[in-house]
């Protein structure tokens, strides 16, 4: 059901954590439906030199999370933000149907946090 | 890797003994059931050997069985056969939170087509309350139906008080005993049941093939139209092989059923002891009224298939909710109905032993569920540990 | 004795290829195919993989493939399933006067639940006529329902032409090919067909399953309701041995198709011939639009049962009419409607070729039906020979 | 599905034929049906000393038939009169319940046979 890939960061999943002092965090999904993806971002310049996550849900949710740290490290903060969870999808060669709705939140989760990361620096530019 | 099986509620290997018994009726003794000639006869005997077979193992009378290709349609065939033939009678039936979607997706099709559904509620522990389908009976009743016991939490309903009550009130009772054909003691006297369907996957035979009672006198629309096959009442070419290996391990699981209930009832407490002194669990379903395989576990923070995949890897087959509906990202509406919230359904993780299971077996499962749950609530958001 | 099987339209034995193909299914792969772990995975493949097959030898694809237990689940699923998704765009449904049972009941069935049917008649041939279908469509008709080739008398039906007629109207077109499936050539594409039913155990796999194919865009209310299986149109667990049987007896079926199609010609063309030359019979059905292993002859002044057990205790398998309704008294539908009188109806046999048959098969029929005709028709007080 | 006394007579039918020279003829049943019983008795005294039969049916028909000759024969026609249907089976072991009513026709072919030959009587001593 699942490709080698998704498996391979359902087993060993990247990045899991939190990070204490984030430039940015941001969280999608609610455990009704059995998903909840929370990141933590780390920003320099305008680049992501950290990221971590952690995930309450299905091995699709697991993997999407572990791929798009990979996916967004290192990528300017508009770079990251541009991710799609299609693209989440094709870098783990695909996920079954039923997961492509529900379980693909990875995407939405980055750009929450970018931009818990904008408002932010928005905020101590202002201050 | 050894591999462990422990979802004996979502189906079950064929036993060899069932297996050999099968086979002449697709070679040599292949006839249509229904023809005249030597082959014709030869299957037809087969078949009411069968009959009688299942009808002895039930306290029924061979004319009250009719064989079907699974549970799914012995529900349908109980439920919608019993609604268009009664129609006229009444257009109210009553059937519970807790039952497969067989039953609950029939009922709620029914009400589109015009029938009344009442849907009970269950309480903590997944009992239906006797006392409540009394209070939904009314004069237009049809049908009511519960299932033996439940396939996500093994809680085994109060069916004979139930039966009792809808008898009193003239109405006709199903149940589902999908998941105790075979482990219980079925018999359909004592049970107050007027129809009851079962599958012989669930025991030890082949898939495709099932069985539902429908006591003498109780009129039945067909639910597939036809032949003269099943007294009428259920049209097609009959499946000889499959019939006669449902008999055959209808029979040798009543045979066994005493001794094993025992075994797995021992296996079973241990698992759930084990299980238990992992923190944040919680065991659904009751403890005293309970299948002898059933264990039904929530581990809180996490979710079920992850668990489940994590188990897979470690070669241990289990399920999360029932099999049927894995398709789907709703939890479990069993869990739902019982009082659990979302969150906590979510992570329910059912293991249901067999035949084949052995007490190391348990341990290894032991040994790995605490460490795939301490690794997954490491990755959980939600667990504050 | 040596025992000839000359019944094939009843009923086939199962290739011991295919009873090979489905063996694991039962033993160390019997998993249940909405598991997630192995066993599930394992046994989802088969069926995505049998699937496939029927899918491409339909010429379909593969998510238009459903299957069932049979053909009459397939015919009840097609015709019901249609009329309640469409009953409010129309409640008219066509079908023909020698339909099978599970076709023509089914119909009957919806006719006492408000829908409307016509049944077309035949000519003498047993050949509906794709002018009086055109007649018959009006705005409200939503299905018509044609069978492919008739399991009696084995005329083909002009089902392209037929479903080119329906499609211009706008209404669904199924087609009852339990005869032909193994037999013709059945592309779903140049049949114009849009639901298609047909069994496993008319062509040598098992029986208890079969496929019915529904074109996409074409909505269905399930006839079994409950879990999400085969894309939630007809639910239970699947029958993975008896699928995976299915799809190989029917790959092994087109591949022979041809050289086995030329030779069963040939050897009915041998029994018709030779039949034909007993005073007082009469070949019934098409000489030229025939299913090429199927003989139907009625021998006036004698009845068919009488004929059948005179067979059968020289060793021959035949049948009188339709085996699924040989339990009844009435003379075949099929005949009366091509206009038989029903006393000439009685008198019919249908003798069926197959896979086992020889020529010296032939030929020893040849001999014994015309001793065994003399000797009830000396019996007989209608003869007057 | 047929016991083995009309698997017997099915196969060995006893006085199958007609009687020149009848003093009764009884036919029943109608090819509608399926089943035509003809029944030719000889009477001497208020004796049945013989009887014969022709039968257009099926397996049960033919055996009913046979089987009433041998039990009519030696009857006086009163004795012969009240043998019903149901004797018929259970001379026979039993029928299959399908074929009961149908094809069960011989104890009225016989009556009815009876019923001319005391027609004939009554008009030859009136005569
Ligand atoms: C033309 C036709 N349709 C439908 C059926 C029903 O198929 P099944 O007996 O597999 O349900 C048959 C055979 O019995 C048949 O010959
Ligand atoms: C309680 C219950 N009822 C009905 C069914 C349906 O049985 P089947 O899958 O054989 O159609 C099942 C199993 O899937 C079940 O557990």
């Amino acid at each position: 059901m699942y490709s080698d890939k998704v498996m391979d960061h359902f087993t060993n999943p990247r990045n899991v954590g939190e990070i204490a002092d984030a430039d940015g965090i941001g969280e999608v999904g609610n455990a009704r439906c059995g998903d909840i993806m929370k990141l933590w971002i780390k920003v320099d310049g305008d680049v992501i030199t950290d990221i971590k996550f952690k995930t309450f849900g299905c091995g699709a949710a697991i993997a999407t999370s572990s791929v798009i740290t990979e996916m967004a490290i290192g990528k300017s903060v508009t770079e990251a933000e541009q991710i799609t969870n299609q693209q989440v999808a094709e870098e783990l060669h695909g996920l079954p149907a039923v997961k492509m709705h529900c379980s693909n939140l990875a995407a939405e989760a980055l750009a929450a946090a970018i931009e818990d990361y904008r408002k932010k620096a928005a905020a101590d530019s202002a201050s | 890797m050894t591999e462990i099986y422990m979802d004996h509620a979502a189906t079950t290997p064929v036993r060899p003994e069932v297996v050999e018994v099968m086979l002449p009726y697709f070679g040599t003794e292949f006839g249509n059931a229904s023809s005249v000639y030597g082959w014709g006869r030869r299957a037809h005997q087969a078949l009411d050997q069968a009959r009688d077979t299942v009808a002895e193992l039930l306290g029924a009378a061979s004319n009250e069985i009719i064989f079907t290709s699974g549970g799914s349609e012995g529900a349908n065939l109980a439920i919608k056969g019993v609604a268009w033939a009664y129609q006229t009678k009444g257009k109210h039936i009553i059937t519970s939170a807790i039952e497969h979607h067989a039953v609950l997706d029939t009922a709620l099709w029914l009400k589109k087509h015009g029938f009344e559904v009442t849907i009970l509620p269950v309480d903590e522990e997944g009992f239906v309350s006797p006392a409540e389908v009394e209070k939904a009976l009314r004069p237009d009743t049809i049908l009511v139906s519960i299932m033996h016991a439940n396939n996500e939490v093994g809680t085994i309903q109060p069916i004979a008080e139930i039966g009792a009550i809808v008898r009193k009130h003239g109405a006709f009772f199903h149940t589902d005993a999908v998941q105790t054909a075979g482990v219980l003691d079925l018999n359909v006297e004592e049970l107050n049941v007027d129809l009851l369907s079962l599958s012989a996957h669930k025991f030890y035979g082949p898939k495709g093939v099932g069985t539902l009672y429908v006591r003498k006198g109780v009129r039945l629309d067909p639910l597939i139209h036809g032949g003269a096959q099943e007294r009428r009442r259920r049209a097609g070419t009959e499946n000889v092989a499959g019939i006669v290996g449902l008999a055959k391990a209808f029979e040798l699981a009543r045979e066994e059923r005493v001794a094993e209930n025992a075994r797995l009832t021992k296996l079973r407490d241990r698992l759930i002891e084990g299980l238990q002194t992992i923190p944040s669990s919680k065991v659904n379903g009751s403890l005293s009224q309970r299948l002898p395989n059933n264990v039904n576990v929530c581990f809180q923070y996490i979710e079920g298939e992850s668990m489940l995949l994590n188990l897979d890897l470690r070669g241990i087959a289990a399920s999360s909710g029932s099999a049927c509906t894995s398709g789907s990202l709703d939890p479990s509406h069993v869990l739902l109905a019982m009082g659990l919230t979302h969150e906590i359904a979510h992570g329910s993780l059912r293991l249901t032993l067999g035949r084949d299971n052995t007490e190391s077996d348990v341990d290894f499962v032991l040994q790995e569920i605490p460490v795939i749950v301490e690794r997954l609530r490491k990755m959980s958001p939600l667990y504050q540990g």
